[in-house]
């Protein structure tokens, strides 16, 4: 790869623009179609019996009955999924998950799918299904499952990161610490310390498509794969591995995607459609339930962690530690130490350290959400610091200011920052309206800062033009939100054309090389870089073809705005070529001209946002609403500000609901009580007022155009932020997460008894 | 069974299920007439259910609660669909969606809190399917309508096989999920009384969102007004507070006689908080819903008082 | 199990169909008439994904029967834009960009449609508790309510 | 010759140290010469580690030169969301 992706300070005629996007149409008149939306002919009805035990061995199942049932194609269990993972622990972890082996590890576990004629035939065949469980103590809680006594979830996991090596199994999977300096010598500067527990609850990605998909396996080996991910070539690797496919001989299709957030990077049901459609010998469409998308799937770590932070008089932080414990659901994680890396981050700190605890709980396997594992720690944090700023008696922004880490400053995960944006969010939050607005009776004011890494990765990317001089774009990344309208601006900037004249699709895995998937914040930041690649081989490409129609060196053509442009005294009478003359030509200059791109777009910089939040909370209740919410964040360069406005909202209405009402709610038997949207309470459109962005743009110094990922920052501060909105309403500080009414009013009350 | 409507779901889910009923012979009839509607209940092999708006029927055989064996359909029997103003007052049909009952400015005049009760229950699509009599059938104790309904002397009338009669709303639900009414028997109609002067009902519940959420605790109160301004009559009911409707007779007592002064007021508050026997469960905690049906009932008695002419 | 056979109106065309009696009306219109348009989010009423409107009442099409379609009147995301003319609302959604992944957008243009027939001039807020039987979770509702706003005015002029 | 700084929980795969002198050149070499000196880090490179260079982490780009006097810090490879 010579391609140099620097940031160069050009100036943009497409790029930062706001055109709408190419998957409009279809997507407002019902056309486009998403996971549930495709069919194949002669395909079956998939669905899959669960667990209804948190924590049980399974002793026998005899699906006979079931079998015998007419319609009745195809019967699973995880016989039928044979472990091929060969080793790797991570794999294997995944196919226990996508169909339980020995033990249901929790309510929801998968332990037999059918594959039959019709919904109500598989349904039936569910029924028929006998399974022998001995049911087993189980834990939910992360702190009761680190206790010595909790019931033991997989005696094979040795807590990994001690010192010494331990002897006994355990449900704590890792220890991992992070920091630098000394925290003991810090704390002992400090005029001040406040130290605070905080914990809080499971949340769900939320997205309102279920996870859906269509499998077709032939005999011969061959396979199709319809569904809804955000990432079909790493479905595509983990099927394959899964099920005993040629990576190649699977052809992996992304539908539009209804939403994924980090809970459409695992696969669930796909190797399960894969099996019953091999043994069934047609295709299976495999929907899941709403009540099987939250007991089965997605969700983010319960956590609980515990803060210390001093600092002296003049406002200066000395020191900071954290002890996070985060669950993992019943497999290995490395959640709390992500919480670990990023808890600290925004500050410029000589002392430093963070702990982090992977735990193990019988709750669905944890998967990533947006900004995985950042908004704990940050609500953990951003309460302390707002807490310690009142004990010194400084302004909150003013202190965040003091203490923000700029260029140069020691990240507390170990790296040295290059240029960051935290600054001069907090300088741009202090200028803002929001923070002047005046308050009434029982409202408050709180502000917050968080961070997110963001990941580049494995991209390919083609760029074909038309004869007509029109563009088509295929990219690999799955575009979650409007990504394609981005990467075509991107096109037409590097081309110099319109963006009318580009079209961006989403390739399947057979037309395409790997991509990794639309994670990390990296959909944009990566793709646009593989297509400023592949624009840059289209335009040599061009230069060489107008070389030949104008019977020149292409030493001599040069592109500018769209145009071949012949250099030189001696090509004085030659006129520009459009891109389109160029193309109407090819097919006598050397065939059709496209450009390519495969590379590995690393460096992505991380991103630092500033939210405020005014709250107003009933105080003979506990009801807070939100009232007026400012979103501040670095998008290094905003490719489709309308869509970067978006993520930040987005976010932000996602870090609004956790932080008010959105919780997993287990009952004592260890079921999971509030699977549904009905009483798993997301932020409906009146709970939330408009929500107010401002980007900036500090340019990302490893992106030809300066970008950095947006699309997760947005949902690290809103916790911290709404808690210190609460705490100046009414005067207590929630420690606990989600600020339900029923939590705030016992707050207040024990406020009230003193 | 009566259909169903309100969003009250008891937890069987996927592989939960103890319910054996194969469902293959499942019927979908739209009879003409309620005695045709109650003949085919009353002659029912297996599990029958009635279907009007079907915002709690459909959820449950979603979910597998129900496979019934009889859907019987009555939006087609004459006269359900009505909200008829007599000389008696309103009689609401059973399968009258709740949005229709927003847009009936006499009922709206006379009865707002019924109707603000009605209209609280899911979201604009459900108002236009769900019904007044399904959310009383239903029988969960956190239903909106019913309260309001309850604290207004609401009466159901009830066909079936051995003809009609009419009841106190508040006699329906025996338990969660449980009526009064015996096989057969359909609830045709809910009748108010004739509105006197001087005289306001009020319904608010207690969610943590806006909108689309289940009531944690809710409070209706029907009151009328003297000559000179006193409350001549009073009911209260809260919903969710028990294990069906609780009418709180104590905090009418309270209230017959007063201004609604703050004092009235407070031992409204503290009757309705110790009237109440509810449960720690997903929705809210015991103490919370206490201390809130004590606010609620403040706040709702003031607004009906108001609508009333009061202060 | 005895199909039940329908006849009903769609988006103004004649549609016959042979259902089960515990088939959804949603499950008719993307299962056995390929109008895939409405989604289903959670087949409980909770989403609105998959609204549709039923003689003039805004409905979640996974709440009614297949059954309960006979003689009826419906009206779906696909008989929105008339012809190739996009509605004011559609329209407005891309300009706004009220979409992000667009699972929710069919749902909320119906649920707006319906608003917007029955209150042309409404406020914030009645939008945001006309829409609050619609959930969208990428959005945060903010350019949504917007578009709503602007389709009014449009519609207004009109 | 590079001075490496091993974050989490990579030095136990050192034997406890934090800090590394590797020569290399690129990521390539210096993950190759990791494994080799340190056996327990083979199934952790399988995982995925990220390197930081100056402060920028790159996941994939094992051609990345290590320049003189860098700072370079190994990192677990992350999940996004």
């Amino acid at each position: 790869m010579n391609f140099d992706p620097r940031y160069s300070g050009r100036s943009f005629s497409s790029v930062g623009t706001r055109p709408l996007r190419p998957d409009g149409v279809d997507k407002v008149t019902g056309r486009a179609r998403y996971g549930a939306d495709f069919n194949m002919a002669g395909q079956l009805v998939g669905r899959v019996l669960r667990s209804p035990h948190a924590h049980a061995i399974i002793k026998k199942i005899d699906t006979s009955k079931a079998e015998k049932l007419a319609g009745v194609k195809a019967v699973i269990t995880a016989k039928d999924l044979p472990d091929l993972t060969d080793g790797d622990a991570g794999m294997f972890d995944t196919l226990d998950n996508c169909m339980a082996r020995k033990k249901a590890l929790y309510d929801g576990h998968a332990v037999a799918a059918v594959a039959a004629i019709d919904a109500r035939t598989a349904r039936q065949a569910l029924k028929l299904i006998e399974v022998d469980y001995e049911v087993l103590p189980h834990v939910t809680d992360v702190d009761e499952a680190m206790q010595h006594h909790a019931p033991l979830i997989n005696d094979a996991i040795f807590t990994e990161g001690l010192e010494e090596k331990p002897v006994k199994p355990s449900n704590v999977s890792k220890r991992t610490q992070y920091g630098h300096g000394d925290v003991h010598q810090g704390f002992a500067q400090a005029d001040f310390v406040v130290e605070r527990s905080f914990k809080t609850e499971q949340t769900h990605q939320g997205y309102i498509e279920p996870h859906a998909c269509v499998a077709s396996v032939n005999p011969d080996g061959t396979a199709d794969l319809w569904v809804c991910t955000q990432g079909h070539f790493v479905y595509r690797q983990h099927c394959a591995q899964l099920l005993g496919l040629e990576v190649s001989k699977l052809r992996v299709t992304s539908s539009e995607i209804g939403g994924g957030f980090g809970g459409k990077t695992h696969v669930w049901a796909e190797p399960v459609a894969l099996a019953l459609s091999r043994k069934a010998g047609r295709p299976v469409k495999l929907v899941m339930t709403r009540d099987e998308v939250f007991r089965a799937s997605g969700p983010t770590s319960a956590t609980s962690i515990d803060v210390k932070i001093g600092a002296r008089k003049d406002g200066t932080i000395t020191a900071a530690e954290a002890t996070l414990r985060y669950t993992c659901g019943p497999y290995a994680g490395m959640w709390a130490e992500i919480g670990a890396m990023t808890a600290f981050a925004c500050y410029k700190l000589e002392n430093v350290k963070t702990v982090g605890y992977e735990v193990l709980v019988n709750r669905p396997k944890t998967a990533a959400y947006r900004a995985p594992s950042a908004p704990m720690a940050a609500f953990a944090v951003e309460s302390a610091v707002d807490e310690l700023a009142k004990e010194i008696g400084i302004d909150p922004v003013e202190f965040r200011i003091k203490n923000a880490a700029q260029e140069g400053t020691r990240a507390s995960y170990g790296p040295v920052y290059g240029p960051i944006g935290i600054g001069p969010t907090l300088e741009a939050v202090k200028e803002h309206p929001h923070m002047r607005a005046p308050l009434a009776q029982n409202q408050g004011r709180g502000m917050a800062c968080g961070f997110w890494f963001n990941f580049g990765g494995q991209t390919c990317t083609d760029l074909n033009i038309g004869m007509d001089g029109t563009v088509s774009l295929a990219v690999g990344t799955v575009d979650v939100g409007g990504s394609r309208a981005s990467l075509s601006l991107v096109a037409a900037e590097e081309l110099g054309i319109d963006y009318s004249q580009v079209k961006a699709i989403v390739a399947d895995t057979s037309s395409l090389g790997y991509n990794d998937m639309t994670d990390g914040s990296r959909g944009t930041f990566s793709s646009s870089m593989a297509t400023i690649s592949a624009a840059r081989n289209a335009i040599k490409v061009l230069r060489e073809r107008a070389a030949q129609m104008w019977d020149i060196s292409v030493d001599d053509v040069a592109w500018e705005k769209g145009h071949a442009v012949a250099k030189g005294e001696k090509h004085g009478n030659l006129g520009k070529l459009s891109l389109k003359e160029i193309a109407a030509q090819s097919g006598k200059t050397g065939g059709p001209i496209a450009g390519h791109s495969e590379l590995v777009a690393d460096g992505a910089g991380v991103s630092f946002a500033t939210h405020i939040c005014d709250v107003e909370v009933d105080p003979e209740t506990g009801s807070t609403r939100v009232i007026r919410y400012t979103v501040v964040q670095d998008a290094g360069k905003a490719v489709h500000p309308t869509y970067v406005e978006g993520q930040y909202q987005g976010g932000a209405a996602q870090g609004i609901g956790w932080a008010l009402n959105e919780e997993y709610i287990y009952g004592k038997d260890g079921r999971l009580q509030n699977p549904g949207f009905l009483d798993y309470r997301i932020p409906v459109c009146s709970d939330l007022p408009m929500i107010d962005t401002q980007i900036l743009e500090i340019p990302n110094p490893n992106h030809p155009y300066g970008v950095r990922g947006v699309g997760e920052t947005s949902i690290v501060p809103p916790l911290a932020a709404i808690a210190n909105a609460v705490s100046n309403a009414v005067g207590v500080r929630m420690s606990h997460i989600p600020m339900s009414p029923p939590r705030i009013l016992a707050a207040l009350e024990a406020e009230r008894e003193g | 069974m009566q259909e169903a409507d309100g969003h009250y779901k008891e937890s069987l889910y996927n592989g939960r299920s103890d319910h054996d009923h194969q469902g293959e012979t499942m019927r979908y009839i739209r009879p003409q007439s309620i005695e045709e509607a109650a003949g085919l209940l009353a002659s029912a092999a297996g599990p029958a259910a009635i279907l009007a708006g079907g915002s709690d029927l459909l959820v449950r055989m979603k979910g597998g609660f129900i496979e019934p064996e009889l859907i019987v359909d009555i939006k087609a029997i004459a006269g359900l669909s009505e909200i008829k103003e007599t000389a008696d007052g309103f009689s609401i049909g059973a399968a009258v969606p709740c949005a229709v009952l927003g847009e009936n400015a006499a009922l709206k005049k006379a009865w707002p809190g019924v109707v603000e009760a009605a209209k609280l229950i899911g979201s604009k699509q459900v108002q236009g399917r769900c019904t007044i009599v399904g959310n009383l059938c239903n029988a969960s104790p956190a239903a909106d309508s019913v309260p309001a309904l309850v604290a207004a002397g609401a009466k159901a009338v009830v066909a079936g096989p051995n003809g009609r009669r009419t009841i106190p709303v508040e006699a329906v639900p025996t338990g969660p999920g449980r009526t009064s009414l015996a096989k057969g028997e359909i609830i045709e109609a809910i009748l108010l009384d004739k509105r006197a002067p001087n005289a306001g009902d009020a319904y608010q519940r207690f969610i943590p969102r806006t909108e689309m959420d289940i009531a944690v605790v809710s409070a209706g109160v029907n009151l009328t007004l003297g000559e000179a301004g006193a409350i001549k009559s009073a009911r209260v009911a809260l919903g969710a507070a028990a294990p069906t409707v609780l009418l709180v007779e104590e905090a009418a007592e309270v209230l017959v006689g007063s201004k609604l002064d703050e004092a009235t007021l407070e031992r409204l508050a503290k009757i309705c908080a110790g009237a109440c026997r509810p449960i720690d469960d997903k929705r809210g905690t015991i103490e919370f819903r206490r201390k809130v049906a004590g606010v609620l009932a403040k706040r709702v008695a003031t607004t009906a008082y108001e609508r009333a002419g009061g202060k | 199990m005895a199909g039940v056979a329908v006849s009903t109106t769609i988006n103004g065309d004649h549609v016959e169909y042979l259902c089960q009696p515990d088939e959804t009306l949603l499950d008719v219109l993307r299962d056995r008439l390929g109008l895939t348009g409405a989604k289903e989010g959670c087949g409980t009423g909770d989403c609105g994904a998959c609204s549709v409107i039923v003689d003039n009442r805004l409905v979640c099409s996974c709440l009614v029967l297949g059954a309960e379609a006979e003689g009826r009147q419906i009206e779906t995301i696909e008989g929105m834009a008339h012809g190739d003319q996009l509605h004011p609302l559609q329209q407005k959604f891309l300009e706004h960009a009220a979409l992000q992944c667009g699972i929710c957008t069919p749902g909320f243009l119906i649920a707006a449609k319906d608003l917007l027939e029955k209150n042309p001039s409404p406020t914030e807020e009645e939008i945001r508790f006309g829409l609050a039987g619609n959930l969208c979770r990428c959005t945060g509702y903010d350019k949504i309510v917007r578009a709503v706003q602007d389709a009014a005015n449009v519609m207004k002029g009109a | 010759m590079v001075q490496v700084t091993l974050w989490g929980s990579l030095s136990a795969a050192a034997g406890g140290k934090d800090k590394l002198d590797i020569e290399a050149k690129d990521i390539r070499e210096l993950f190759r010469k990791l494994a080799e000196q340190h056996p327990a880090f083979e199934p952790l490179l399988d995982r995925g580690i990220a390197v930081a260079i100056d402060g920028t982490i790159y996941r994939d780009t094992w051609s990345k030169e290590l320049p003189p006097g860098a700072e370079i810090f190994l990192l677990p490879r992350l999940a996004g969301g």
